[in-house]
């Protein structure tokens, strides 16, 4: 039936090159031609992303947080994501993405603000390459569409200069693939061949609902049908993640078009501090995924086939507590926002009636503590 | 076991219970949103429905709110009578021209021969801590579009029955819920209904009428406590129905007291709070004794939590307000 | 590379049963075994609607409509899915699907009203299971697919009662194809597995924009990453388009789910009637087309191949004649709405405050008239 | 050769030439929407852009106004500076959930660190006898939405000007144009513009102030020379933007009149009427000899277009409330 298009695709395997044994596995289309050293260094940014949610976690519950997503489970996939970005590239995270952010030098104090209610993320997006959290699904993948418009104007794409082509790296999840505007990011991708690369974690859950709920095939599917290709990756093998996100950048960047990304991996974690798993999905589900743990299978190669010194292990440990405490410490000591703050940065320029706003606000709170 | 049936319920269990009592009345009910299942809802508003009504009545859907509100709109023209829970405040926007161009328009455009009995209930109002467009008040840019209801819920009795009268309506209702009273005290569920469409007078007073709904009727009621220590009596009214309004209600109350404040969370400009200043002031001119004021939220975006206590309307400024107009 | 779904497929032909010249060729898929009468019937169909098209243009021209949408040149696709529907399933129409009411057995001149201005569409979905014309752009895909799940609920699929089973057929053009809406309702069709066909008439263009606009690869490859089958008929061959739609109907009734049907036609008009082409096309674009006419292959295979009598042309001819008469004198004739009308069905029941409002409209009228 | 060169133009040619000078003066503003090439939009307002500047700078987009005005965001934060034409009124819904989350926001969730210098511009309101959907008045939702600006061009020189000031201002700008006079009759272009965010006093009188915006303007301006010939001398205030208010240039106006209409075509209740009202009778309490009234669009769906000029704030629905408020 030449005209058709099947729907029940065979589900192919993903993309691996590092098995849950700790295996190294080749891969006809993703050659990785990668160091022990520089494989050490994305296992000690494994560990280091993982301490930081820990603390996070913590954090939350003494207080100190009104909220944390935890990536738990995900470390791989963004890591691998993150390690795959130039200085140049743009990046466009979710509220979970804090290894990406990690891999863009952002200080984890950073990302507290939002979750602690002192700030509405409050950083610049420029200054490392990566954008503001945004919590409203899917509109980010438009935004990171949008700037790769900007880079295509730029002359910023297929240059061959290495140090000015520009790729844009856009992340969402499996419940996102149903937004509207994701796949109206899709169409603006395709038709206009943008380098953009969408990067869907599928960690198997939207809050309470499963993957099945939003798809009865697999995501990576999506993106063929407006005209780009699609690859499913072990989201729990940072090696392959690594090299997935670095085939399709480097084709973003040299005007290949956009390419989708399905990193298949868990949620370990409840969807936030504030949610109640058990009332949806089995423990079990999560022992099964312990099996596939995103850090257990490098440090396994690390240790059998790389045969590194163990002292590595407890340098990365002994950088995890340090990292944890400047976590602990910086999180209180973020400064609290002033309440005339209030009113700061609504506009560029605050039109005389905002101004008489903020100055009754002023007049009253300097009364009431008077 | 309902809510009236055991006297005293949280909100969040009343309107649990009045969504089991519309979908036990009308085979034709139908609950649709994000995590409504199994979950119940990030509130557990929808908690146990549908495990006794089935998956069929009780949808968890794809995470698209147009999706939700137009595949409810196709349920409505087959005969269904939907209701979709819009998780957070801040998300209905995505599903907003479904609402206003389609929900809102549907029965007059089709000459009156279909009927969108459906019910959107948005958790809204701020006061819970939450991270950005968790706490919005989005109820004026509905009440400004002709062919929908808005209504809100102050208190578990209320909610209990609010929300039946909704499902029950023919007409789309927008039922905002204030979300950090899901889980306040519990009341006494009164044993019969108020109309759905008529405010109410919750406490009686000479001196000031002072109108809220939702969220800050609560508030009001605790400035109202206060000032009465200082002998002025507030006379405060629950607007219930943000639209239609009851401006019979008001305005009877307006003439009395010959001063009004409105108080909303919504952004100050252009909200719920210049209507009715507009309307009593035209009902009332030569009652007024004071321009009606408004205590609202201002006119920036919603703050980060640590500052959402000064940003929102609360005791204080109630009362500093209650100040200014009795200096008129 | 196994895991890759590759964009760009080599185009496939399209369905066809009817060549341009009139020709019946054979399909492997699409076994359509229909009488010469039945063909001679469509013929009528097709002639009817052009002529109740080139009517409303006419009426336009001369100020009885505001705007008209013209359907000339998609007849075929019209007629072709409008006949496949069962008594038993609803439409979903566009603005633009006067042949698919036509197949609904809906008067024209119910369609008039909401293009000269006298009302809103008014008209009862439920009576020729045809929906309002929808004008937002894609929205009425989600009102099919909302219906759908409806049909689901009351048992109305797969009980293999041939009055019972129903489907759903939501019509859309290809520059809906990128509306949030349109992607969201495949979404839910394809996760629900439910009742509905997707009927898109690409004709190339959406008011100054080609199709290239939306998509680099045929539109017919959308779905299959959402879940369910595409095809590609040729849109202006009206067996093929019978074939084809019945066949994904039947699908769907049978509770095998949704389909995705690309009917490949041409807008042979303006987008409206306030609309002028030739700043953004070639007219020889139409003359080309104009070599695939949906009509004239049938009358070339009714005159050579059925040998049918002369008089039936002549028949349809007059037929048409009597139509075209029925459509200027009832047009002329539509009530105009009162002003009071102003009022009604803004909702089932009606507000004191805008009873309020209507009163002192009426007084302020009668004062005025006064 | 730009409309002020020319001395005169219609509104439609004074907008076309204020983009062209935008895109001249700043090689960042790229213009989007659909249709705007080579058709130069419905409305032929961008007609001749692309050929000149190029489907860079002047681009077809795909048909999604979400998609619109979020890759508008995603060119402001890389740094342009985007001018999003939404086709119709009508259209601009599936597009608001990036226009109140995203781009009324975004400046404010940075801490100020990315600016929005987006220009939504909507061609808005009635009396052209379209269809459904055609004709509305969406600027009170984004009035009530903080962090964004909205004004409407009332005329040829305001429309050259204006335009030209809401693409430079480096905040996000709802720019609505009255669609039914793009093509009436041409004006003289003033040499000099008006600060984008004042209103004017378009003509002087001492019994009633009026004000309107964009489409009602032209209308107000007539029944004031009605009214003249009664003896009675309107004071007609073009308000220009409608967020911010020019408070100061109301307030000033009514404190001398005693009196004040608001005219607009968007419907009633929840209007930029209402807020006018509130306002006004706040600051000049003692001053108002009666309430504002106000003359509007009906709390009804957009009607057929057979109505809309029954529907439609009209001469005689103005000089019909000025009767009204000379009797208080
Ligand atoms: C438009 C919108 N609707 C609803 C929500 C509430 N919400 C927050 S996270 C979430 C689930 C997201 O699932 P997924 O896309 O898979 O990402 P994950 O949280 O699993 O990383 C929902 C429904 C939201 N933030 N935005
Ligand atoms: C949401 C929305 N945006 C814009 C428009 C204006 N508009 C009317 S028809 C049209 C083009 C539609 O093209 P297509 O989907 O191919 O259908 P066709 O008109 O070609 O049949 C546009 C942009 C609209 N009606 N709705
Ligand atoms: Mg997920
Ligand atoms: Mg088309």
């Amino acid at each position: 039936m030449s005209e058709h298009v099947h729907a029940v695709h065979p589900e192919p395997d993903m993309v691996q090159l590092l098995t849950p044994e700790g295996q190294r596995v080749e891969h006809p289309d993703y050659k990785l031609d990668i160091s022990e050293d520089e494989i050490a260094s994305l296992y000690r940014d494994l560990v280091l992303v993982r301490r930081i949610d820990t603390e996070a976690i913590a954090l939350q519950r003494q207080g100190e947080l009104g909220l944390w997503a935890s990536l738990l489970g995900q470390e791989a996939a963004q890591i691998g994501a993150g390690r795959a970005l130039k200085k140049q590239d743009m990046s466009f995270p979710t509220y979970r993405e804090h290894g990406v952010a990690w891999c863009r030098d952002v200080d984890p104090l950073v990302l507290l603000g939002l979750y602690r209610g002192t700030n509405l993320g409050g950083w610049d997006p420029k200054s490392n390459n990566f954008n503001l959290y945004t919590i409203v699904i899917g509109a980010q993948t438009l935004h990171a569409t949008g700037y790769a418009m900007g880079v295509v104007r730029d002359g910023a794409v297929g240059t061959g200069d290495p140090d000015r082509d520009t790729a844009v790296l856009a992340f969402f999840g499996d419940g996102a693939s149903s937004q509207g505007d994701v796949n109206e990011s899709f169409v603006w991708a395709g038709a206009g061949n943008l380098p953009v690369v969408f990067f869907c974690q599928n960690n198997q859950w939207a809050i309470s609902e499963p993957v099945e709920r939003q798809s009865r095939v697999p995501l990576y599917q999506r993106s063929a049908g407006f005209g780009f290709p699609g690859v499913r990756v072990d989201g729990n093998d940072v090696l392959a993640c690594l090299a997935v996100t670095r085939k399709a950048l480097d084709d973003a960047r040299s005007a290949q078009g956009p390419t989708f990304i399905e990193a298949y991996t868990y949620r370990m974690n409840p969807h936030t501090t504030n949610d109640d798993p058990r009332r949806y999905r089995l423990g079990s589900e999560a022992e099964t995924w312990k099996l596939k743990d995103p850090i257990e299978r490098v440090r396994a190669y690390l240790t059998r086939e790389a045969k590194i010194d163990p002292s590595f292990f407890a340098d990365v440990d002994a950088e995890a507590k340090q990292l944890a405490e400047h976590v602990r410490k910086g999180c209180r000591e973020l400064p609290d926002p002033t309440p005339e703050s209030l009113f700061d940065n609504v506009h560029v320029t605050m039109p005389d009636e905002l101004r008489t706003q903020r100055d009754e606000f002023t007049d009253f709170v300097n009364e009431v503590s008077a | 076991m309902t809510a009236s049936g055991m006297g005293t319920a949280t909100m969040a269990k009343a309107l649990n219970d009045g969504l089991r009592k519309s979908m036990e009345d009308d085979p034709k009910v139908v609950i649709m949103g994000e995590d409504v299942g199994k979950l119940g809802g990030v509130f557990r508003i929808t908690d146990g429905l549908q495990k006794d009504f089935g998956e069929d009545r009780v949808i968890d859907t794809p995470l698209a709110e147009s999706g939700i509100i137009g595949t409810a709109v196709g349920l409505a023209i087959r005969g269904y009578r939907p209701v979709c829970e819009i998780q957070f405040d801040g998300f209905v926007f995505p599903g907003f021209d479904q609402i206003v161009s389609q929900v809102a328009k549907f029965h007059n455009r089709s000459a009156g021969l279909v009927k969108m009995p459906i019910t959107i209930r948005i958790p809204f109002g701020g006061g819970i801590g939450a991270v950005e467009h968790h706490s919005e008040s989005p109820e004026t840019y509905f009440a400004h579009t002709a062919g929908l209801k808005v209504v809100s819920c102050s208190n578990p009795s209320d909610a209990y029955w609010m929300i039946q009268q909704a499902v029950a309506d023919d007409d789309p209702v927008i039922f905002c819920e204030p979300k950090r009273l899901y889980h306040a005290a519990k009341a006494e569920i009164d044993e019969a209904p108020t109309p759905l469409y008529k405010a109410r007078v919750v406490r009686p007073g000479q001196h000031v009428t002072v109108v809220g709904y939702g969220p800050t009727v609560s508030t009001v009621l605790s400035a109202a406590q206060t000032a009465a220590e200082d002998g002025l009596e507030l006379e405060v009214i629950d607007l219930r129905s943000v639209s239609p309004l009851d401006m019979p209600t008001v305005v009877e109350s307006v003439k009395r007291t010959g001063r009004l404040i409105v108080v909303h969370e919504a952004p100050h400009s252009f909200g719920v709070g210049a209507e009715i200043a507009a309307r009593v002031t035209e009902a009332a001119f030569y009652s007024l004794e004071a321009p009606v004021l408004r205590v609202t939220g201002y006119d920036t975006p919603y703050p980060p939590s640590r500052l959402e206590h000064e940003w929102l309307p609360n005791l204080d400024r109630v009362l500093d307000t209650v100040d200014k107009i009795m200096e008129f």
